[in-house]
């Protein structure tokens, strides 16, 4: 390094240009990896799409239910969990009734861990018995079940028709929630949190068959396809990508604020955006720099 | 109107849905009758329940249910030749809302796809200006074919791959045989394979798919016998990996950094693993020469190989590097295709914009 | 014949696969189901046992010759035997055990167990390798060199600003000028090489079905 | 720190680090876990097959004496197996020959109507089209790409006189195109990089919490 500096300036651009791609590796590596162990406060600025979900479930009437649509599996759960997670989070807030489903079977173990997670992070400050978040009484994990239509349409008419037990095995005609939620006409909105075509697939049979509204949490690659459904109202709100659960996050966490809930949660989305945040600099940096070095050495040239 | 919903609550009935009406599903292989209606003005109702009768019976069965939106229903368990009526009931809690019947339908399965026929009209059209290129070209007219700068640096490349005494590495894509672009990629393949022939340039070729596999080793086997080097055949040198695409990433990018191709060709259909090959091949320090019709993987090739061969250019390419007339003369219909559709798509917005028109219209 | 035969069923074929998309008729499309799920399915099949050949080859020689590296090729030789055989016999379903017990204690073998333990975290990572090929790529490549060059930079830098909280609250109209370039000039140009695409794919289909393109049919009479 | 105690956590952590080892260089533990993830992917694929494929749609109808025509079909499978015996190889040209065909076959008409008709009528600019000035400025921008992207793909003629300012505007959209592409892309990428640390660091190491 003291070498090339006496070597002057044009002799580290040229350099630099030829620099080992090993040393861009170790800068993505860790400016990935020191944030997600010390994340930077970073305040995500909702995007009108993540807005409009929020604002739609905070406002929708006190006795309609969310459901969330557990439709992704494994290999996008880095994006996509934490969508979940702050919808959980930001439904036992204001009291709303949570229905959730499945429409994989991967979907089943990634749903479980997201009840559990946010019903514990709710229990571990109940003082009273109605502070906790109770299973059959303030959410009902129905479960998976198969042919996809069968279910999608059949919980228009009555769910406890489509899901005969829950999925831990109580029989849902039984649970108390399920007197104030029957079917899609007690529901504000569904948000199908999917990796693959599934909100559509809601779009087309629970939104044109009974009018149920849609929300849609989706992977960063394919929200660019999704748009149109936004733009015609057909999905009542989106979030796209880590960004978007980053984003839902920080309005549930305003809003838990407000509400005096301020005990401390882990939210993965922010987390994740400070090494998404820090990740793009990098690159855009590595950009910037070659760019520089470039002109600089052509200009020796010449 | 309110004189009548007091009425409808003294009988305990909804305002039922009007207008039932049933008929054959069109285009279809039959056993299918659409059930019409229009909706109950009662916001109450929660859903449709559809009963059927076949002619003579005297039970109705519900067949199904449809959301408090759909005025719309498919019987998809009709009996093709059975003359059927419904009815549709509007139901709300405790409410029920009966229609009269419709009137009797049969389903029947059609021989011929009318929808089909804007496609068929274009597909048929299509076919002469090919046909017709083909027969120019089998008569010896003469094609012109304008440079393609990656194919141009296929010889070099495999020139340098010689000179080095490194093998080359050939991936026909990870896609199936019957993928157009892996049809592509082997006939390309076959005209590399005649050159590292020539050369005595070792050939690796790594498949994800076992047919393309099969395939691949023949064309290589038949190009070697076409130049007099039947010999010179390695039949280790076309081999399978996996099917999983990413062990298959995994793999061929262990044999480009322990092999050390001097050129790498990546031509065919190709996902996520674009860049993952095409990295680790620039790493090597391989001449790339790749080309795709996956064109969200394009950016990808683009940015890290020397040459990229874009979208339809791949198919030019064994025209282009064997320059045999018939394949030639598909490039020639091509070419007049694109005419086509660019008359098309200046002719129609011109039209469109003159006369207020809607597109369905015309096309 | 040995050219013949082979070059009438691509042509008979070929019409049956253009009639399943004209005749609705139970006749066509039936044969069609049976056809797809059945028999090119079984039929496929038996191209694996081609592909495990070839696998299986192309290690056994690399060992006999004591090729550079030989040693890793027993890896995937004994791995590629020892899962089968897990899967072979132990069955697919994890809840319906097969004839070859796969746990032992709190310890599952089971083919299920080898594909999230092993081939997920694998496939995974080799995935993941694209976050740091992007930044290397981008750093290579991204030149201002020429006009083309350049604009490739440009519409992805603005991309990936658009990305950065911090510019999108400094420059507000960002986030929607990238959502325009990716909405009117990528969606021109892909529908561009579409059309193109398109062409090349129905050229070669017909040559294939004509019997024009027969390089597949390998060497040999 | 709380270390995962499943052994399966331990042996997927084990290989997440041996993928990304090869970053640095190929090497001995990349190499290994290279040569088991081909001959593990192979393993599952076999069995895959045989439980997945064959025993349902041939072995299971045959045994119970239905659909005994499938056997004509494992016959033309079997035809694949005649490569190995020089006489007869040509036989293997018969399965490929009927894959070959039905894959063109409905390629056919499939690709006029999903990637001309359907397209040729998204591009066509109408009146109605302009119904907001602004959807048909950027309709009338997408037309002009188009155009100029076909053009840049005419191969029979030498790129001169008109063709070649226009084929240049087509390959400046192409370029546009590509890179929009790829800056989109580096989130999505970036993501399953944050994937694979959340789970070294929280799963296995138990660092994140």
């Amino acid at each position: 390094m003291a070498a090339s500096g006496s070597a002057g300036r044009k002799g580290f651009w040229e350099r630099l240009q030829r620099i080992d791609r090993r040393w861009i590796y170790l800068v993505i590596w860790l400016v990935v990896m020191v944030p997600l162990i010390k994340p930077f406060p970073i305040k995500p600025v909702a995007s009108p799409p993540v807005q409009q979900m929020f604002s739609y479930i905070d406002s929708m009437p006190e006795d309609k239910a969310l459901i969330i649509s557990v439709d992704y599996s494994p290999d996008t759960q880095a994006e996509l969990h934490p969508m979940t997670l702050a919808l959980l989070r930001h439904a036992f807030a204001t009291d709303r009734r949570v229905g959730l489903v499945a429409t994989t079977v991967y979907g089943l173990g990634l749903g479980e861990d997201a009840l559990r997670e946010v019903k514990r992070e709710f229990d571990s400050v109940a003082t009273r018995h109605e502070d906790s978040v109770i299973s059959g009484e303030d959410f009902i994990f129905w479960g998976w079940t198969t042919p996809l239509l069968t279910m999608m349409l059949g919980m228009g008419e009555r769910i406890t028709n489509v899901f005969p037990v829950d999925y831990y095995g109580a029989r849902t005609e039984s649970l108390p929630m399920t007197r104030h939620v029957k079917n899609y006409n007690d529901v504000g909105i569904l948000v199908s949190v999917a990796g693959s075509s599934m909100p559509i697939s809601w779009v087309a049979y629970a939104q044109t068959q009974f009018g149920l509204r849609i929300g849609c949490g989706t992977t960063a690659v394919s929200a660019a396809d999704y748009y149109t459904y936004l733009n015609s109202g057909q999905f009542t709100g989106m979030l796209a990508g880590m960004r978007g659960a980053a984003e839902y996050e920080q309005l549930t966490r305003e809003k838990m604020d407000r509400l005096g809930m301020t005990w401390r949660v882990r939210n993965r989305g922010t987390e994740a955006m400070s090494s998404q945040t820090a990740a793009h600099i990098a690159i855009i940096l590595f950009i910037v720099v070659g760019n520089i070095g470039y002109f600089a050495t052509r200009r020796r040239k010449s | 109107m309110a004189l009548s919903c007091i009425v409808a609550l003294l009988l305990c009935t909804l305002p039922p849905p009007g207008g039932v009406a049933a008929r054959d599903v069109p285009n279809d292989a039959g056993g299918k009758i659409a059930v019409t209606w229009t909706r109950s003005p009662d916001g109450s109702v929660i859903n449709y329940r559809v009963l059927r009768q076949a002619e003579g019976a005297t039970e109705w069965d519900t067949i199904g249910m449809a959301g408090r939106l759909a005025s719309r229903y498919f019987d998809e368990g009709a009996g093709n030749g059975t003359p059927y009526r419904y009815k549709v009931l509007a139901e709300a809690d405790t409410l029920q809302g009966e229609s009269e019947p419709s009137g009797y339908a049969k389903a029947a399965p059609q021989w011929f796809n009318t929808g089909r026929i804007p496609s068929i009209i274009g597909t048929a059209l299509i076919l002469v200006i090919f046909l017709y290129t083909f027969q120019q070209a089998r008569r010896g007219a003469k094609m012109f074919i304008r440079r393609i700068a990656g194919l141009d640096a296929v010889e070099e490349a495999l020139g340098r791959a010689t000179e080095m005494g490194r093998p080359t590495l050939y991936v026909p894509g990870l896609s199936t045989i019957d993928d157009v672009a892996t049809i592509a990629s082997l006939n390309i393949l076959g005209e590399v394979a005649k050159k590292t022939a020539k050369f005595g340039t070792p050939l690796i070729v790594p498949n994800r798919d076992p047919i393309v596999y099969t395939v691949a080793r023949e064309v290589v086997k038949e190009s070697y016998a076409s130049v007099g080097r039947p010999d010179a055949f390695n039949p280790d040198s076309v081999f399978f990996l996996t099917d999983q695409q990413f062990a298959y990433a995994a793999a061929v990018d262990g044999i480009m950094l322990r092999e050390k191709p001097a050129t790498n060709f990546l031509i065919g259909m190709f996902w996520a693993e674009s860049l993952i090959l095409a990295e680790t091949g620039a790493i090597s320090g391989a001449v790339q020469i790749a080309g795709t019709d996956a064109v969200s993987q394009l950016p990808f090739f683009i940015t890290a190989c020397d040459y990229t061969l874009i979208g339809e250019e791949l198919y030019a390419a064994s025209a282009y590097i064997s320059r045999e007339p018939l394949r030639l003369g598909a490039i020639k219909g091509q070419d007049y295709n694109k005419l086509i559709i660019l008359a098309l798509i200046l002719g129609g917005t011109l039209l469109a914009l003159a006369v207020d028109i809607r597109i369905t219209d015309i096309l | 014949m040995k050219r013949k035969l082979p070059l009438i069923i691509v042509l008979v074929t070929g019409i049956f696969g253009v009639l399943t998309y004209i005749i609705p008729h139970p006749i066509i499309q039936d044969t069609d189901a049976v056809f797809r799920n059945d028999i090119l399915r079984v039929i496929g099949a038996f191209s694996i046992v081609l592909g495990i050949g070839s696998i299986l080859r192309h290690h056994f020689i690399k060992i006999k010759r004591k090729a550079e590296h030989w040693g890793y090729s027993w890896i995937t030789v004994v791995a590629l035997f020892v899962s089968a055989i897990i899967g072979l016999f132990g069955g697919i379903d994890p809840t319906r055990p097969g004839l070859l017990p796969t746990q032992v204690g709190g310890f599952s073998f089971h083919i299920q167990s080898l594909f999230t333990g092993l081939i997920v975290p694998l496939g995974s990572t080799m995935f993941a390798l694209l976050a740091f090929f992007m930044a290397s790529a981008a750093y290579r490549a991204f030149r201002a060199r020429n006009l083309e060059a350049t604009l490739l930079l440009v519409s992805a830098f603005i991309l990936m600003l658009g990305a950065v909280p911090l510019t999108r609250m400094i420059v507000r109209e960002l986030p929607s000028f990238a959502e325009w370039i990716l909405a009117v000039p990528n969606t021109a140009a892909k529908r561009g090489i579409g059309f193109g695409i398109s062409l090349g794919i129905l050229a070669t289909s017909l040559k294939i079905i004509l019997g024009i393109e027969r390089g597949w049919l390998g060497g040999g009479e | 720190m709380n270390l995962a105690t499943d052994p399966w956590v331990w042996v997927a952590a084990i290989m997440t680090l041996a993928v990304f080892s090869f970053l640095y260089k190929e090497n001995p533990f990349y190499r290994a876990a290279e040569h088991l993830f081909v001959g593990v992917s192979n393993g599952y694929f076999i069995t895959f097959t045989w439980h997945r494929v064959l025993v349902p749609s041939l072995i299971d109808p045959v045994g119970h004496g239905q659909k005994l025509w499938l056997i004509l079909a494992a016959i033309v499978g079997a035809l694949y197996f005649t490569r190995f015996i020089p006489k007869i190889s040509w036989l293997v040209r018969i399965p490929i020959a009927i894959f070959l065909g039905y894959g063109s076959g409905m390629s056919l008409l499939r690709s006029v109507e999903a990637g001309i008709i359907a397209q040729v009528k998204a591009t066509i600019v109408t009146r109605a089209t302009f119904a907001n000035w602004q959807a048909g400025l950027w309709a009338l921008i997408i037309l002009v790409g188009v155009v100029c992207t076909i053009t840049y793909f005419f191969f029979s003629a030498e790129r001169k006189g008109v063709l070649k300012p226009i084929s240049y505007v087509g390959i400046i959209f192409v370029m546009v195109g590509f890179g929009a592409s790829f800056g989109y892309t580096v989130m999505a990428r970036i993501s399953l990089f944050i994937g694979r640390l959340q789970f070294l660091l929280g799963d296995w190491l138990g660092l994140i919490r």
